[in-house]
């Protein structure tokens, strides 16, 4: 059961690194992939739950798994949407920034422009 | 004979990890490209020896599914590396 | 039971090494690749958690279909680089996000080292009905019998971040074709290995569905493997991506969530309850269920990946 | 499980190890591109082969030991197409890339 807390305890580290990458990165692709280390850190923790409910001669409970499975291919068909987004906000302006005052301003100012 | 197993496991990871965070600061994205690559293959030998060693089932069909899988990323970045609009017309007949 | 202990510990400070890597690498691309690597670490740890299928899930989407797709994006953002590097937050801004997300975890940690064992569980429960479904597979249970309405509803979300993809499309290329055009002359050594690797794929993303009835695997594993298929294919400029206006495409990316729900309501009308099987025909019916979902899985992934149509519909 | 059979599994075992040892060792000295490709390759074939080699003994079916060579096939395309594609980058855009 100890690698079952190890694996929790990773994925408690992950969600914090995934939302610190979340929070200072000013990149809208490198913020998707620290959300998805927030989801995978929130899996982990779902799987430390199925082992720890490990009983009926089942070594995990198969209700957290199916969760997790369901999870994962939501988090990948919402990491798609993303990142068209992110690609068309490109082809769009030809910038790819999150700050506010960069599309209230002309973009000569520094921000960047084509 | 498990332990050995697993130990081996363990050393494959190790080596081919370090070798990963390493060569991920390298010097081009080629060789980053190599590092996984070479982490793939360490990964499956490892999840084989972890099967045998353990006894869990259906582990082999996850060393499958990676194998399948294996070439992906580089297809990817050579796929997006080249210019996508024209095809080079070198391609065919560089020898 | 040491050395296993030795390899878990090793395991968990690597994947902790390489998503720290994903967060603090220089460049998009670098965290890309570190993100790939990561997943592919995710499958052995699932593994030593004894949750083989969602291993499969993860190695088939995790390391396969998101690689491709965070490659592809990475590659087309490359010129964005430079200008969102100007916008790092201060230092100090860094220092309040690095407090804030170590109580997060100082707290998850701690929930994590109180949960009581053995802890709260649903297995018996899962396991006193599995033989009225005829699955050896609990998961496949849980996923298309206990909770079929969750799963139902998953593909309806998959439906709609098509959609919502879909939707990005400027107006002139709508009912167009996204992705590039079959070429006239395909690489070579990508033609071979996109002519190689699908036969062999296809049998085994059959086989994983199939086996999904007894032992990990399922309608998702197998369906990512099959997408994955399908994409080498488009990577090879093989075959290209359809006409997002093309009926079948269509067809087949309702097909899943249709049938499930069609099934669903006979079960309230034949069995007494919404998404109720009627006994000894649970197997058959969970089956035929999953070969949709299978397929809609199949097409769905790689149409997600190859976004938005980017050439005018012809005529 | 018969004393030769495991010795031949931890001789091949190991020696499979090694290669991913020297595989790693390539990539990190040497001293270009195709090069470390070289050393990649051989960790690709030698130490993932080996290592199925040695496990062959102990897969309890034939089912099961197609499974395990299947696996090691399959990665030795992926490696070999993938080399030959990095490759390829490689000549055609510098080792920088």
């Amino acid at each position: 059961m100890i690698s079952a807390t190890q694996a929790g305890l990773i994925g408690a580290a992950l969600v914090g690194l995934g939302l610190y990458g979340l929070i200072t990165n000013p990149q809208p692709l490198r913020k998707i992939l620290a959300f998805n280390l927030i989801g995978s850190g929130v899996f982990l923790m779902f799987g430390i739950i199925a082992r720890k409910g490990a009983a009926a001669g089942f070594p995990a409970d198969p209700v957290p798994q199916a969760m997790v499975i369901t999870g994962i291919v939501v988090a990948f068909a919402a990491s798609a949407l993303a990142i068209a987004l992110v690609l068309r906000l490109y082809e769009e302006t030809g910038r790819v920034t999150l700050r506010p005052d960069a599309w209230t301003k002309p973009p000569s100012d520094g921000a960047g422009s084509e | 004979m498990s332990d050995f197993l697993l130990a081996m496991a363990g050393m494959i990871l190790f080596t081919v990890a370090v070798g990963l965070v390493r060569v991920l600061g390298g010097p081009g994205d080629v060789d980053r490209l190599m590092a996984a690559q070479l982490l793939s293959t360490g990964g499956i030998a490892a999840l084989l020896l972890v099967a045998a060693a353990t006894g869990v089932s259906g582990v082999e069909d996850v060393a499958l599914g990676l194998a399948l899988l294996a070439a992906f990323a580089s297809t990817a970045f050579v796929n997006s590396a080249a210019p996508a609009e024209a095809p080079d017309p070198r391609a065919g007949n560089e020898r | 039971m040491s050395v296993l202990l030795a390899l878990d510990i090793g395991l968990a400070l690597l994947v902790f090494a390489v998503a720290a890597r994903t967060v603090f690498a220089r460049g998009a691309f670098e965290a890309v690749v570190d993100y790939v690597a990561y997943g592919l670490l995710l499958s052995i740890v699932w593994v030593r958690l004894f949750a083989v299928d969602v291993a499969l899930t993860e190695a088939a989407i995790g390391g396969g279909v998101t690689g491709v797709l965070l490659v592809g994006a990475a590659a087309r953002l490359r010129g964005a680089e430079t200008v969102a590097a100007e916008e790092s937050p201060s230092a100090s801004l860094r220092v309040v996000a690095a407090c804030l997300c170590l109580l997060v975890t100082a707290v998850l940690a701690g929930v994590v080292l109180l949960l009581p064992y053995p802890g709260p569980t649903l297995a018996p429960e899962s396991a006193r009905h599995l033989a009225e479904t005829g699955l050896g597979n609990p998961v496949t249970a849980v996923l298309i019998a206990y909770r079929g309405i969750d799963t139902m509803l998953e593909k309806v979300v998959l439906v709609l971040a098509v959609v919502g993809v879909w939707s990005l499309a400027p107006d002139r290329f709508w009912g167009g074709a996204p992705g590039e055009a079959r070429a006239a002359q395909p690489e070579p050594t990508l033609a071979f290995l996109a002519q190689v690797l699908p036969p062999i794929g296809i049998l085994v993303g059959v086989h994983v569905f199939w086996a999904g009835a007894d032992e990990p695997g399922g309608a998702f594993q197998g369906g990512a493997i099959l997408a994955a298929m399908w994409m080498i294919l488009m990577m090879a400029r093989l075959t290209e991506a359809p006409p997002i206006s093309a009926l079948w495409l269509r067809l087949l990316l309702v097909a899943g969530p249709v049938v499930f729900l069609a099934a669903g309501v006979a079960g309230a009308v034949i069995a007494g309850g919404f998404f109720a099987y009627p006994p000894g025909l649970a197997k058959p019916l969970i089956l035929f269920i999953e070969t949709f979902m299978t397929l809609t899985i199949a097409v769905t992934l790689p149409i997600l990946v190859a976004g938005p149509p980017r050439r005018e519909p012809v005529e | 499980m018969s004393i030769g059979l495991d010795l031949f599994c931890i001789v091949a075992v190991g020696a499979g190890v090694f290669f991913f040892l020297a595989g790693t060792v390539g990539l990190l000295r040497f001293p270009d591109a195709l090069t470390r490709l070289h050393a990649l390759t051989k960790a690709d074939n030698l130490g993932l082969g080996l290592v199925v080699l040695g496990l062959l003994p102990r897969a309890g079916s034939l089912l099961g030991a197609l499974r395990l060579i299947a696996i090691w096939a399959l990665v030795q395309l992926a490696g070999a197409t993938a080399a030959q594609l990095i490759g390829r980058a490689v000549r055609r855009k510098g080792p920088a890339l």
